[in-house]
Parts: structure tokens; C-alpha cells; sequence
């Protein structure tokens, strides 16, 4: 494989991460107009879990399974104790909630795992690599967490074209008081999706976790990353969540190997250029 | 639009003039850690003109302070110029115009679009820093001198005495205050906070609502370089971390806390949670975690902040005798 | 004896946040402490960095027991100070040891971007300061001063003797890859210094942006450029992340891997297989086979239940500094030219070997060559015999 | 014929696949008061918010005083004198009617950017929202916070509120909606007032306030003009009376 094409591979993966992260942002933001920064925090808690369970269960898998739960609740606590009290306030105090709520999580973090960097094995099955060229091998679960990826997305857009669920929550989406007319639960489709959005962001955690590392903090890079993401493909909009996360993982990607001196930059030129363009972003609707 | 009160106006005066009379009796660090907060007390006001007045929630707020220390680093240091009265003008106009260049680019948008971008393009700031080893990257960089104010060689002020620090931060913050109470009392400051409460109205009656807000956007991102400026002469440090988001989102902090809309919340915020912040450190070393249920407990219970907090119990004790009666 | 700013505060009766209390603090304070030495501690106890500041603290602890918690037959007190790795709070936390709580020596950090802003006020305080870990180098360079010790390292000294290892190692042309940061550059500077002069050449630098782990591009540069080695230098999550990407890129097989102990150092046994082979310098192994670390890491075992490292080392010998600076004047720091004599001729027998200091006050330490193998770290020799920093650009004045 | 004072030329407007405002060319005449009338859905309030700039037409053209101003931000359009209200209650809740007037009339002055003098200081602008107020009869009601007045107020604070800004041509939509019947005579009895010194274009329900004040009436159905004529004319307009006004007049 030629070396463009490598580093455009590398760049869709690292895209396909960042939609999974991101597309539970964009959820959250979209049906329930609510600003969710501790949404990296979660992407640390599913990590976390998921190495401390894969420690204690010897496998991945079981981890993931055991994990979800927790993050949803943790999720639907968190929604029923707090955001819930802020839908009808300014974003604001939504900044401003979960804001501290980073703080929270970020410190209960280390005091109940402490401080240090770990790894999480990835299963044997897919521990193994594929030979792109004379020099270099690509590692399986890469390929792996892109699969899921799509998988994730395709269930994400059946969810919310196809079942009464997603109907229900496209619709709170846009005529919130007609869906309660309606005698549909709202609290309850908000608490739902909170713990949907939640739940994301910590499998993305869980699922990137043996590819990455897991380490105190490691939530706030990804979330200005997934800011990034869900600006420039549209808030609310999961088309535009992958599409933004295509465009900020191979434009970091080639960044790096062609503008090394503004690496860092990068992606946040490019955000602003497609704002310039489209200021609701890529598939935002128009305001 | 602030039109205070008697007893608020009493109470400011003393306000002030308390901390006039501090270091007269204050010990030397604490006249230290108060310019401190003087300092941050007078960027928490910047950004409540956007915040609670214009209505512009920025989450990169940071950047215009952290992008002024830098400019006092780059003159001392790298282009070895001390004059004070070179290197203020340049740093306000550095930080007003990555304000005008980032308001220009986040108020075409509005909402949760505007936190996230002002948000975004301040990271691009703080990285630029973070990744030039020419600025001292991650390490930041010490700044060898303080600005001189100085006339035809005599010293106006000496920033380097820190009780002549203290008193300029404190003018600083005092004009400031005068300064935005003008500013809001004058028509420009009605139309912001007109746009703030129904801004497609505005524009109909024939106000240039981008334009506006880009003002506000630029005055505060100034005043945010004035409060970077003092800061960095004080510390004669800069760091990329002055200008990360964890510093904006310090700032909203102080300012809901305080009490938005209001521009002596923003003073009265910051001396309260700053001095929290280091009484709370000295219990624990989880101290984050309290400030951060704190901080969670603020959002959700004190909308308003200390400044609304009267206001809140004389509500409550209206309440209490109706209920009692019915 | 020991204690925290919790106690302080409490005995002084302090609601801190009250104005009058904060301002009737003092007085109080040197009522009560006017015998003992003031120890000014400022290590991250949260954050990234918490660990090493654990780490630094109870075996500076361990080393002044086992003197008798004495220092020149003086009582001594420490105020600890949780620095945060925050640069902004460096320069007020340092101000707060120093003026405050009038500490008569400011020990510390690990973050160098705090540690610049100590010294900083250390020099406008007059007072000492002793850094037990972090290795900016123009802290014993261009920011030298007669106050401030290292008893650590500098970036550039482990990175130093890796250099001449790939060459012998038979390697003539290398990549560098660190993150874009002083201490990157600093420890790149130093491979570079060594494997240039002796013949070898840099084909490129690859710098990702601190703290980014997304290396992928840059190993599948280093795939098309097929250098003979790679030097990098990454720490922590970074460093694990990184050498499993290295591993799975199929490159770890064919390019060997040189960097400074960091990057194996405390997550190696979590890289499992990618760590293997990885050939690193540093001014510390822990299986050096000597007694005093033999006993230095029983001890330190015994103490904190966790195994020591070189963060530990660092804070040990940091205890033994004190020591014999302040036996050598009786505990009378105010007596600062003997003291400063006194220091600058220490010789410590360290758990790291015998080291001395430098005319800058950095350690003269030999470096030590390490690979990983068989899933431990394997002591291979001495990579570069009493090694000094160059020190230049330091004015001692 | 007096001359054209707003002109439209083939103006549309779509949403998605809905035609919205459809090739709509009208003349709206100096000193004339025209009613647009039309069931709900025929397009009125979105060919208002096409005059006045809230919107931008899809295709067309829009013309004042021989201008083209198409697609001109609102802010623009208010400028040049063209004032709206709107249907849905639009002022400031918490200000007081004061404040509201006094804020549309510092709109089209000189110094409204101005940030040293006090806002309040202006003469010009005070007694131009005192008359606004006196105007629509709310000159007792000046200091009360917007929100805390009855519906009917809070319909003649938007009109007051047009009239602070002085322009010279009124967009109303549905200025009548939903008052009493004696707000709504003073409120008529203003219009007819206004009709001496300004244009008017009024979107309308109360087909005996529009036959009342209008001189010229255009009938929209479906996005599109049906009619547009003097009030006797539409009136006896077979078409209009078959599309629209068969029950209304009967």
C-alpha cells in the first residue's frame, strides 16, 4: 500500500473514533438542546471501567457488557438529579453544571483508581496485525473499532429513522410540548436519551481503550476534539457528526505529515473555514 | 443596565474602600493575593459584559487575558522593551484584536454554536502557544523584568513594590467599573442588553445586531488583555495555561457565582471563591472535588449568584407568610 | 516533625477566608515556630504528576527518619503544598511558602513550567530552593543561581549517552520522535549532541503536539523512511500508548527503539511484549547492585508498600542533601556562604551510585544503560561514566 | 395614481418543497393604507417578513422608492423607514413600555453607538417614545414592566413601539388580533389617524377593520396574489367572494 494511502487510512480510523464520541454529544444537544461538557468525563469513565473490569474478568467483552449498564445509569442519575433542573435555564448553567461535574468525575476517578497510566490487552482474537507494507503492519482492532463504528452509526440511524422510540425523540427534538400533548413522557424520553448520550461516549471509551491508553484526564482532549467534530458537521445532526469526524481525523492526520509546524492548529483552521462557509456547520439546520 | 441602588452604592463605596485600606494592614502576602484577585475580579468583569449583559456565553475568554501576558513576555524578553506605556497599548491591542478576528468568526452564530466555537478557536490560541518552543511551550516562560512606568526618567510607579502593584490593580478595577457603568448606561449598552433579551426584535427596529455584539466582543476581549497585562507583571510569568479553557470556565465560575449582570458580582465572586478555592485546598487534598459539587450546587440552586442572593431571601420571606395564610 | 498546612491552619483558628484571621496568621505562626526549620514542600499531590509527588515525598520522608528527623541537630517542620502541575498558581504557591509561611527552603516541583516560576521567586525571596525532579535544562543553565540545587537531572544528561549507544549499537541514521515541548526537544537535543558528533545522521523529526497520543501518522512516516533506530521521548500514557502503536505498526521488529528511562519507567509492565528490547539511558536502575539501593528500596517498600523508582531515588537523595548541608552549619541556614559551600561539595552515596554536583548545582552521575527484557527492566552497564551538564549560559551570581 | 412607494416583483419564498409566497408582484402606493388579506396559510405573514428583510425570497425582487433592496438585512430595511410588527406579541418582556419605546426610537437616531452619554439623557429619544405612548394610549402604563400588562396593552406597546422608531412605511400583522372590542376601535380609530402621515400595509382577519381603514385590499391564496384592488372592487370580485370571502361577507 502506497504511503498516502496509509496515512489515509489512518486518518478515516482515527475519524470513525472520533464519531463515535461525538455522536453522543451531538444527541444530547440536538433533542435535548442541552451542552454537555462532562461528555469527555464519561468517555473516561467507560474507559476506566473498562480496564478495571477487563482486570477483574479477563475479558474485554464481559467488561464492555458489565460497563454499559453502569454508564447509563450513571447517565440517567445524572439527568434526573441535575440537567433535568436546567432544560428551561440558559446554556449557561448547563456550562456551568457540568463543568463541575468534570471536576467530580475527574476526581473520582483518582481516588477510586489512583493515578497511574494503564493498557487494556485487546482480546486475543483480534490482537493480531496485517502487513500494509515492506514496513509496517496495521493492527486488527483498529480495524476492528472502525467496524464497530459503522455498526454503531448504522444503529444509531436505525434507531432514530425507524423505531417508535426514535420517532418519539426526533419529534421532542423539534415540537417539544406537542410530543407531552401527545401524552408521551417527556422526562422520561429526555432521561433516555441522556443515558443514551452518556452510555456513547463511555463505550467509545471502552472500544478505543486497548487501542489507546488509559490515564487520568484523558477527557478533556477528546472533548474539545468532539466539540470540533459536532460544530463543523452541525449540531443535533449525526450525518454531520460523521462527516465532521472524517474531515477533523484525516485533516489532523495530514496535518501532521505535511504542516508539521502547525499540527496542533490544524483542525481548528478547518473548523473555521467551514464556519465561514456554513455557520450552522455542515448539516446543521439553518437558525 | 445598572442603575444601583442607595444601599448598593453605600455598600460599593465601603467595598472599595476597604480594599483601599488593606494593605495598610494586611500582611505582605495577602496584599499580594489580593491584587491576585483584583486582577481576576477585573477579568470575571470582562466577560460579564458578555455574559450578562450582551448575552454572548464565551468559553475562550481566556485567550484574550492569556494572549496579553504573552504579549508582555514577547517585549520584555524577546524584544527587550520595558516601557510600560508601549507594552500596555500593545497588549490590549493584541487581545482586542483576536477578539475582533474570533467575535467575527463565533457572532454569526448564536447558543450552544457560540459557546462550542469561542471555545474551539481559543484552544487553536493555547495551542499555538503550547507548541511554539519559541514562546517557551509548555513550560511557559519567565519574564526577567516588570514594565517600567516611567516619565522623561521619573517612576510613576513602581510595579515592582507590591504595595504600589496592588494600588494600581485596584485603580485598575475601579476605573473599569466606572468605565462599563458608563458603557451600559449609554445607548450602546441599552441595545446590548435589548439584544440580549430579544434580539430578533432589535434587528427589526433597525439595530445592527452583529455589529454590536462584535463591540462588546472586542471591549471585553481589551479589558481581559488589561487584566492578562497586570497579571503577567505581577506573576512576570507567562503559560500556555493562562489561556486554556479550564481558565475561561474559572471565569464563568466567578461570574455566576458572583451574580451576572451585575458588575460588582463579578468582584464580589471572585474574592469569594478564590479564597474558597485556597481554604478548601488546605482541607484536602480532593479539594477539587468539593469545588466541583460546589460549583455543580451554584449552577443548579443560586441562578443569580451572591449579588441575587437578598433578593432571593426577601422573595422567600414574602412567600412564607402567604403560604402560612393559605 | 511533620505537618500539613491542615493542621497549621487549624491550630491557628483560621477560617482563611476571614480577612482579620488571614492577617493575625503570622504573628501567631513565628510565636509557635520559632525554633524549628521551615520546610517548604511543593509537589503535585493531584494530577498527572501525583504519583511522583507521592513518590518524592515519603522517601524524602524515609531518608530525614533515618537521620532522626533532625537536620544539624535542629527540629525541623514541613509545610507540604499541593502545587497541581498548574503553572499560573507556581509563582503564588511558591509566594505562599516563602512569605506566608515564611519557610526558610522551598523544595520542589516535578512540572518544569512550575519549576521555573519557584525559582523564579526563590531568587526574589533570597531564599533556597532544591528541585527534586524537574529537568528544564536552563534551570542549571541560563536561570543558574547560587541558591538553587538540582539534585535530579537535567533533560538533556539521560538522553546524552543514548546517542553513542546506537552507534555502537551499529546504527548511522536515526528519527527522532518526541512530543513538541521543551522537555521533548531538550532530551532530543541530547541523543542528537552524542549520535552526531559520532557519525550518525537525523533523517527527520517527527514532533507530534503535546499532549496529543494520536502517533499513527507519525509511525507511518518512520515506516517509509526505514531508519536504521528511533529515538524518542514520551512519559506516561504517552509513552505506554506509544510503544504499542510501535509494536502493532509491525516496526518494532525491525527498528530498534532507544529513548530515556521515561519511557519505559513505571509503564513497562503494563506495555507487556512492546516494551521488550527497548533500550533506554537513565541515571538509575532499579536493579543497580549495590547495597545502599538494596536497602533504599527494602526500606522504601516497607514504608509505602509500593516499589521505589527514580522519582523516589530523586526525593531520597533530595533528604540526604539537606542533610549534610545543614549538619555541615549546625541547622543555621541563615549562615548561606558556608551552607552554599557546603552543598556545593556534597558527595552522595545514592541509591543511584555516588554522585556529586556540578559548578551549576546539577548532578556529576553516571548514566546507566537499560533494556527490557523478559519483562524486566535488565541493568546492561554503564552507558556514560560521571556525566555533567554543560552548564553553559549559567552566570553564578 | 399616486407613485410606488414598495414594490415587489415575482417575489417567492419556499420551504423545502413548499411554496411558501408565490410570484407575488404588488405596488403598494404612498399614503395608502393596504390591507393583505387571505385565509391562514396563504403566505401573508411570510410576504411581511419578505418586505421587511426577516426573510430572504427565493426568487423576486423587492423595491423601495425605486431601490432594490432584496434580500437587505432587516436591520437595513428598518433603516430606511419601513417599520413591522408582528402578529405574535415581540417586545420586551422585562423592560418597562417605556424602555421598550424608548429603545425602538434611539434605533433610527444618530448616536445610537454612542457609549459615554447616558442613554437616558437623550432628549430627543425620550419625548419621541413619551409621544409613542401617549399615542397609543398607554401614557399611564410607562413604567410598567411589559410582562405584567394585559394582552390588549402589551398589543398597543407593539404598535407604540413601531411608531418610537418613526418610519414611514408600517408593516402590521394582525394588529387587532385578539382585543377587545373596545381596544380594538381605538386601535382603528389610530390607524385611520396614522393613515394621514404614513403607508400602511396591514394583514387583517377583522374584515370590517380592513373595509373600514383600507383604501386598496389584496387577496393571497396559496402563496399567491388572487386580487388586489380597491376595497369595492374586491368586494364585488367574484373570485375573491368564491375563494375567500363567500361566508365572511355573506
Amino acid at each position: 500500500m502506497s504511503y498516502f494511502l496509509i496515512q489515509t487510512l489512518n486518518g478515516v480510523q482515527y475519524g470513525f473514533l472520533l464519531f463515535l464520541v461525538a455522536s453522543g454529544l451531538t444527541l444530547i444537544f440536538g433533542i435535548m438542546g442541552v451542552i454537555n461538557l462532562a461528555h469527555g468525563a464519561f468517555y473516561m469513565v467507560g474507559a476506566y471501567l473498562a480496564w478495571w473490569l477487563a482486570e477483574k474478568t479477563g475479558s474485554l467483552f464481559l467488561a464492555v457488557l458489565m460497563a454499559l449498564p453502569v454508564t447509563v445509569l450513571l447517565g440517567l442519575v445524572i439527568e434526573r438529579f441535575g440537567i433535568r433542573y436546567l432544560y428551561k435555564r440558559d446554556h449557561l448553567y448547563q456550562v456551568l453544571f457540568t463543568y463541575g461535574l468534570i471536576l467530580v468525575l475527574n476526581e473520582a476517578q483518582r481516588v477510586l483508581f489512583g493515578n497511574d497510566v494503564h493498557g487494556v490487552p485487546a482480546p486475543a482474537w483480534l490482537a493480531g496485525t496485517i502487513r500494509l507494507s515492506e514496513a509496517q503492519t496495521y493492527p486488527v482492532y483498529r480495524l476492528f473499532i472502525s467496524v464497530t463504528c459503522v455498526g454503531v452509526a448504522a444503529a444509531l440511524y436505525l434507531l432514530i429513522q425507524r423505531t417508535r422510540l426514535g420517532m418519539v425523540i426526533r419529534a421532542g427534538a423539534t415540537h417539544r410540548d406537542m410530543v407531552a400533548a401527545l401524552g408521551f413522557d417527556i422526562a422520561r424520553l429526555f432521561m433516555i436519551v441522556f443515558g443514551l448520550g452518556a452510555a456513547l461516549a463511555a463505550f467509545a471509551g471502552m472500544i478505543a481503550a486497548p487501542a489507546n491508553t488509559v490515564y487520568p484526564g484523558m477527557g478533556d482532549q477528546i472533548l474539545i476534539l468532539s466539540f470540533v467534530v459536532v460544530v463543523i458537521g452541525g449540531i443535533g445532526s449525526i450525518k454531520g457528526a460523521f462527516a465532521g469526524a472524517m474531515l477533523v481525523g484525516v485533516a489532523d492526520t495530514f496535518g501532521r505529515v505535511l504542516l508539521p509546524q502547525g499540527a496542533g492548529v490544524t483542525v481548528y483552521a478547518v473548523m473555521a473555514l467551514v464556519l465561514l462557509w456554513r455557520p450552522q456547520g455542515l448539516f446543521g439546520r439553518t437558525a | 443596565m445598572p442603575s444601583y441602588s442607595r444601599v448598593t452604592l453605600v455598600l460599593l463605596a465601603l467595598g472599595f474602600a476597604a480594599l483601599a485600606l488593606f494593605p495598610l494592614v494586611g500582611e505582605t502576602f495577602y496584599i499580594r493575593f489580593f491584587t491576585k484577585i483584583m486582577i481576576y475580579a477585573l477579568f470575571a468583569m470582562s466577560l460579564d459584559l458578555l455574559v450578562g449583559y450582551a448575552g454572548l456565553v464565551s468559553l475562550g475568554h481566556a485567550a484574550f487575558f492569556g494572549v496579553a501576558t504573552y504579549t508582555v513576555a514577547g517585549f520584555i524578553d524577546k524584544l527587550g522593551i520595558a516601557d510600560g506605556f508601549l507594552i500596555l497599548p500593545a497588549a490590549l491591542a493584541v487581545a482586542a484584536i483576536c477578539a475582533a478576528v474570533i467575535g467575527w468568526i463565533s457572532i454569526r452564530t448564536t447558543g450552544v454554536y457560540f459557546i462550542m466555537i469561542t471555545l474551539a478557536l481559543a484552544q487553536m490560541l493555547y495551542y499555538f502557544f503550547n507548541d511554539q518552543l519559541y514562546w517557551g511551550g509548555t513550560d511557559g516562560m519567565n519574564i526577567s523584568a516588570k514594565p517600567l512606568l516611567a516619565l522623561g526618567g521619573f517612576t510613576l510607579v513602581d510595579l515592582s513594590n507590591r504595595v504600589q502593584f496592588y494600588y494600581t490593580a485596584l485603580a485598575c478595577l475601579v476605573t473599569a467599573f466606572v468605565m462599563l457603568s458608563v458603557l451600559l448606561r449609554s445607548p450602546f449598552g441599552h441595545a446590548l442588553v435589548g439584544i440580549r433579551a430579544n434580539e430578533g426584535r432589535m434587528r427589526s427596529l433597525g439595530y445592527d445586531v452583529q455589529r454590536y455584539k462584535l463591540v462588546a466582543f472586542v471591549v471585553a476581549g481589551a479589558l481581559a488583555g488589561l487584566a492578562g497585562f497586570l497579571e503577567s507583571s505581577r506573576a512576570t510569568f507567562a503559560t500556555p495555561a493562562y489561556l486554556g479553557w479550564h481558565e475561561s470556565g474559572h471565569a464563568l465560575m466567578i461570574v455566576i457565582l458572583g451574580g451576572m449582570g451585575t458588575l460588582y458580582g463579578p468582584i464580589l465572586g471572585a474574592f469569594v471563591l478564590l479564597l474558597m478555592e485556597d481554604y478548601f485546598a488546605t482541607l484536602t487534598e480532593r479539594w477539587l472535588l468539593i469545588e466541583g459539587l460546589f460549583v455543580m450546587a451554584v449552577a443548579l440552586l443560586m441562578p443569580e449568584g451572591l449579588a441575587g442572593l437578598p433578593r432571593r431571601i426577601a422573595a422567600l420571606r414574602r412567600r412564607a407568610p402567604e403560604n402560612g395564610d393559605g | 516533625m511533620q505537618r500539613n498546612r491542615r493542621t497549621f491552619l487549624k491550630q491557628a483558628g483560621a477560617g482563611a477566608a476571614v480577612l482579620a484571621a488571614a492577617s493575625a496568621l503570622p504573628t501567631r505562626f513565628a510565636v509557635a515556630q520559632k525554633a524549628k526549620l521551615k520546610l517548604g514542600l511543593m509537589l503535585p499531590y493531584t494530577g498527572t504528576y501525583a504519583a511522583l509527588g507521592h513518590n518524592i515525598t515519603d522517601a524524602m520522608n524515609l531518608r530525614l527518619a533515618e537521620a532522626g528527623n533532625k537536620l544539624g541537630g535542629r527540629e525541623y517542620e514541613i509545610v507540604k503544598l499541593d502545587d497541581e502541575s498548574a503553572p499560573p498558581k507556581g509563582k503564588d504557591n511558591a509566594a505562599r511558602l516563602l512569605v506566608r509561611d515564611k519557610c526558610d527552603l522551598l523544595i520542589g516541583t516535578v512540572h518544569s513550567g512550575v519549576a521555573i516560576a519557584m525559582a523564579q521567586v526563590a531568587k526574589e525571596e533570597n531564599k533556597f530552593l532544591v528541585i527534586p525532579n524537574a529537568g528544564a535544562v536552563q534551570l542549571t543553565r541560563q536561570n543558574c543561581s547560587p541558591k538553587l540545587f538540582r539534585t535530579s537531572f537535567s533533560n538533556w544528561q539521560p538522553a546524552y549517552p543514548s546517542g553513542d549507544v546506537a552507534l555502537k549499537d551499529g546504527h548511522k541514521t536515526a528519527v527522532i520522535m518526541t512530543w513538541k515541548y521543551p522537555a521533548g526537544f531538550e532530551s532530543a537535543g541530547g541523543f542528537k549532541d552524542s549520535f552526531v558528533k559520532g557519525g550518525g545522521k537525523i533523517i527527520k523529526e517527527i514532533l507530534p503536539d503535546f499532549p496529543s497520543v494520536e502517533f499513527q501518522a507519525g509511525l507511518t512516516e518512520i515506516a517509509s523512511l526505514k531508519p536504521d533506530c528511533v529515538y524518542v521521548f514520551f512519559a506516561g500514557a504517552g509513552a505506554l500508548k506509544f510503544m504499542k502503536d510501535y509494536e502493532a505498526a509491525g516496526l518494532k521488529a525491525s527498528i530498534q527503539l532507544y529513548g530515556p528511562g521515561f519511557l519505559t519507567d513505571g509503564v513497562y509492565k503494563q506495555a507487556g511484549s512492546a516494551a521488550e528490547g527497548i533500550k533506554t539511558t537513565l541515571h538509575y536502575a532499579d536493579d543497580l547492585d549495590t547495597p545502599v539501593n538494596k536497602k533504599f528500596r527494602a526500606a522504601f517498600k516497607k514504608a509505602t508498600t509500593r516499589e521505589a523508582d527514580v522519582y523516589a531515588v530523586q526525593g531520597y537523595d533530595t533528604g540526604t542533601f539537606l542533610i549534610q548541608g545543614l549538619d555541615a552549619v549546625k541547622g543555621d541556614i541563615s549562615a548561606e556562604k558556608p551552607l552554599i559551600k557546603a552543598w556545593e561539595g556534597v558527595k552522595i552515596d545514592s541509591p543511584r551510585g555516588i554522585f556529586t554536583l556540578s559548578w551549576s548545582h546539577e548532578p556529576i552521575q553516571d548514566i546507566y544503560l537499560r533494556q527490557i527484557y523478559s519483562g524486566d527492566e535488565k541493568l546492561l552497564g554503564v552507558a556514560h561514566k560521571a556525566l555533567a551538564d554543560s552548564g553553559s549560559g549559567c552566570v553564578m551570581a | 395614481m399616486a407613485d410606488a412607494m414598495l414594490e415587489t416583483i415575482g417575489l417567492s419564498r419556499r420551504f423545502g418543497g413548499l411554496a411558501a409566497v408565490q410570484d407575488v408582484s404588488l405596488a403598494i402606493e404612498r399614503g395608502v393604507v393596504h390591507a393583505i388579506v387571505g385565509p391562514n396559510g396563504a403566505g401573508k405573514t411570510t410576504l411581511i417578513n419578505l418586505l421587511s428583510g426577516d426573510l430572504k425570497p427565493s426568487a423576486g425582487m423587492v423595491r423601495y422608492k425605486g431601490r432594490d433592496i432584496t434580500a437587505w438585512p432587516a436591520h437595513k430595511v428598518a433603516h430606511l423607514g419601513i417599520g413591522r410588527s408582528y402578529q405574535k406579541t415581540n417586545i420586551f418582556r422585562d423592560h418597562s413600555a417605556f424602555e421598550n419605546c424608548r429603545l425602538a426610537a434611539q434605533a433610527r437616531l444618530p448616536g445610537a453607538f454612542d457609549m459615554l452619554r447616558p442613554a437616558r439623557s437623550r432628549a430627543d429619544v425620550l419625548s419621541r417614545a413619551r409621544q409613542a405612548l401617549e399615542q397609543c394610549g398607554l401614557a399611564d402604563r410607562a413604567q410598567r414592566r411589559a410582562v405584567d400588562m394585559s394582552y390588549g396593552e402589551q398589543r398597543q406597546l407593539e404598535l407604540a413601539m413601531l411608531l418610537a422608531s418613526e418610519p414611514e412605511l408600517l408593516l402590521l400583522d394582525e394588529p387587532l388580533a385578539g382585543m377587545g372590542p373596545e381596544e380594538s376601535a381605538r386601535v382603528i380609530d389610530l390607524l385611520k389617524r396614522l393613515a394621514a402621515t404614513h403607508t400602511l400595509v396591514m394583514i387583517e382577519h377583522d374584515m370590517d377593520a380592513v373595509f373600514a381603514v383600507a383604501e386598496r385590499i389584496t387577496v393571497m391564496v396559496n402563496g399567491s396574489v388572487l386580487a388586489s384592488d380597491t376595497p369595492a372592487a374586491i368586494r364585488a370580485n367574484k373570485a375573491v367572494q368564491e375563494a375567500y370571502l363567500g361566508e365572511a361577507v355573506s
